[in-house]
């Protein structure tokens, strides 16, 4: 009885849904009302206006700055959630999955990982660094530089990964992301404009373009770095042991 | 034209090679006999595809991104393969034999 | 376009295949194997709407960092789906 | 002495990541140059803090010169050998008789034992399933899948320049 109270529901709801969608301007159709305002101005003007070749770095941190920066609030309170209920890892007394595995980690796979890990890390510089030209940026060079901390932690143990990458240096990057943009937002301040503009009335009418594009990537390598230290940083909070003693070495 | 033709037939000597190595993952009767097929003939219809890709686009900077992903392809599937081979025989799974197994594949 | 549209259905219909299996597989470790999957195919999707910021994340986060962390929430807790 | 060794293998490893950051750039503009090196030094530092050291110490400039080389005879031995395992698999009867077989390779040191190994899994009808100190654990599809390893084994002391040494056979 109860299930067939549910179908009825959902189908229900499913007619609902799909006549709405059924009402709703066609895909790609040129005069929607997204299509006849904002999205014009973004494509004709964006080059001019943010100096960013690729148009959605523009729109992600130049027109709405604002967006992103709420976003990058919210992983960074992610981060603070996570680290709330599990915990900083505390070294000495952890062990990492390979410690604890009845599995050594292979020679192969070892060294293998050491000759790949700077290639992965020099990839992410590229993506953020061309955040600005080609498909890339911040969160995606942030998330790829997490992944080589995780195949380096999960190939050489939590005891040793923690030992390279201390906490110390660690905390302060992982608000380096809402720092970024705190910074940028900030000199526009300074410069005369309102939070988070690229132009600075008072220093200079119009900016030049390479400061503005400095600026972005100053804010791509925020994002960048507190990205891949907050990833870091949950998963060391993750995979911590507390039952375990220190290792021998 | 003539361009086109011998990296059409590259790619499909790379689909051909992927459909072979899945048949032989569904053939195989093991964990180690399916490590066969499945890192091997993977690997190399992704590099028939790639070399494909190459000759399809000529001359220019992607060439060397294409020989980068078949450099990192081999290595990582080859340390992939190797991996999951190596629990394998950690965890002391036992592997199929050809003598002492039954018939219908059970191995010792 | 033919071949565009072939490739997309094809596409849509694994996108959803794995998207069932990773809802109602009982083993948790295969259902975190199959999601990756479809985060895989859903960074394919992306690249053919052209999006490929979109795809590099999904790639990146969807199919490797998400799953690591699942893995291992999976190694604390069980494997299996208890009724 | 080792100090020398350490220097050169970061030179090695900067102009190696510059070579791959020019790739991915895809362009020669002075100004990506810039960037590259000085991103390239900044990931060469980061890489020996984080691993202890920047290459491993058998990768020399002759070895990267000898490995274009090396690649394209690899790859004739895998195509080779790849028709060979469709074969197999495309035979009804699935003549195969898997078996895993010890091997014992001179080759010194763990890059050298790596890449073999990695050859050997590459090359189809054997998986390196572990490696311990010299010894190779390998899984043979068919017995004569075996008879390849010596091959290949001499393939990567020419990629590293090591000699086979004489009358130490078998000896551990």
């Amino acid at each position: 009885m109860k299930k067939v109270a549910a179908l009825l529901f959902i189908s229900a709801l499913a007619v609902l849904l799909l006549y709405v969608v059924a009402s709703m301007p066609p895909m790609g159709d040129p005069d929607n009302p997204t299509a006849t305002h904002v999205i014009p101005r973004y494509l004709e003007r964006a080059e001019e206006e943010t100096h960013t070749v690729n148009v959605v770095t523009g729109v992600i941190l130049n027109y709405r700055g604002y967006d992103t920066m709420g976003e990058v609030t919210v992983i960074f309170c992610a981060l603070a959630a996570v680290l709330a209920v599990l915990g900083r890892e505390r070294r000495g007394v952890i062990h990492g999955f390979v410690d604890r595995s009845e599995v050594p980690a292979s020679v192969i796979v070892k060294t293998m990982v050491r000759f790949m890990v700077p290639f992965i890390i020099l990839f992410s510089v590229y993506t953020i660094l061309h955040g600005e030209t080609s498909p890339g940026g911040g969160f995606q060079g942030g998330a790829v530089i997490g992944g080589s901390m995780i195949i380096f932690t999960t190939i050489f143990g939590l005891y040793e990964s923690s030992r390279r990458i201390p906490l110390k240096v660690r905390a302060p990057l992982e608000g380096a992301a809402v720092m970024g943009f705190f910074l940028v937002g900030s000199l526009g301040l300074v410069g005369g404009g309102n939070f988070l503009t690229y132009a600075w009335p008072r220093v200079a009418q119009g900016l030049h373009p390479s400061l503005v594009v400095w600026l972005t990537v100053l804010v791509e390598v925020g994002i960048g770095l507190g990205g891949a230290m907050v990833l870091t940083s949950i998963l060391f909070a993750m995979i911590r042991e507390e039952e375990e003693i220190a290792p021998a070495s | 034209m003539a361009k086109d033709i011998v990296a059409g037939i590259f790619c499909c000597v790379g689909t051909l090679f992927f459909i072979i190595g899945t048949t032989g993952l569904l053939r195989m009767p093991d964990l180690f006999t399916r490590l066969h097929p499945s890192t091997k003939c993977d690997t190399l219809g992704a590099c028939s595809v790639i070399v494909g890709m190459a000759v399809h686009n000529g001359w220019s900077w992607d060439l060397l991104k294409l020989a980068f992903i078949v450099c990192f392809l081999l290595l990582s599937s080859a340390t992939c393969g190797h991996a999951i081979g190596r629990s394998a025989l950690r965890r002391n799974i036992p592997y199929w034999k050809k003598k002492e197994a039954n018939e219908d594949g059970h191995g010792a | 376009m033919k071949m565009g549209t072939a490739l997309n259905l094809v596409l849509i219909l694994l996108l959803l295949t794995t998207a069932l299996l990773a809802v109602t597989a009982r083993d948790l470790l295969a259902a975190v194997v199959v999601f990756s999957v479809y985060s895989l195919i859903m960074a394919l999707m992306w690249q053919r709407l052209q999006a490929p910021d979109l795809a590099l994340t999904e790639a990146a986060v969807g199919a490797g960092v998400t799953t690591v962390l699942f893995v291992i929430t999976i190694f604390k807790t069980r494997r299996r789906e208890e009724e | 002495m080792t100090s020398v060794r350490a220097l050169r293998n970061r030179i090695l490893l900067f102009f190696l990541l510059l070579l791959f950051w020019i790739v991915l750039t895809a362009s020669l503009a002075l100004h990506e140059l810039v960037m590259g090196a000085v991103c390239s030094a900044f990931v060469g530092v980061l890489t020996v803090s984080l691993l202890g050291r920047a290459l491993d110490p058998r990768i020399t400039p002759a070895v990267l010169l000898r490995i274009p080389v090396f690649m394209l005879r690899l790859a004739w031995e895998i195509v080779k050998a790849n028709i060979d395992v469709a074969k197999i698999i495309l035979n009804p009867r699935l003549p195969i008789d898997p078996r895993i077989v010890e091997y014992r390779t001179y080759l010194p040191g763990d890059l050298p034992r790596t890449v073999f190994s990695d050859s050997i899994t590459l090359t189809p009808g054997t998986v390196t399933v572990e490696l311990r100190g010299e010894v190779l654990n390998v899984h043979c599809l068919c017995p004569y899948h075996e008879e390849g390893l010596p091959g290949l084994e001499r393939l990567v002391a020419w990629l590293f320049g090591v000699r086979k040494p004489v009358g130490e056979e078998g000896n551990g």
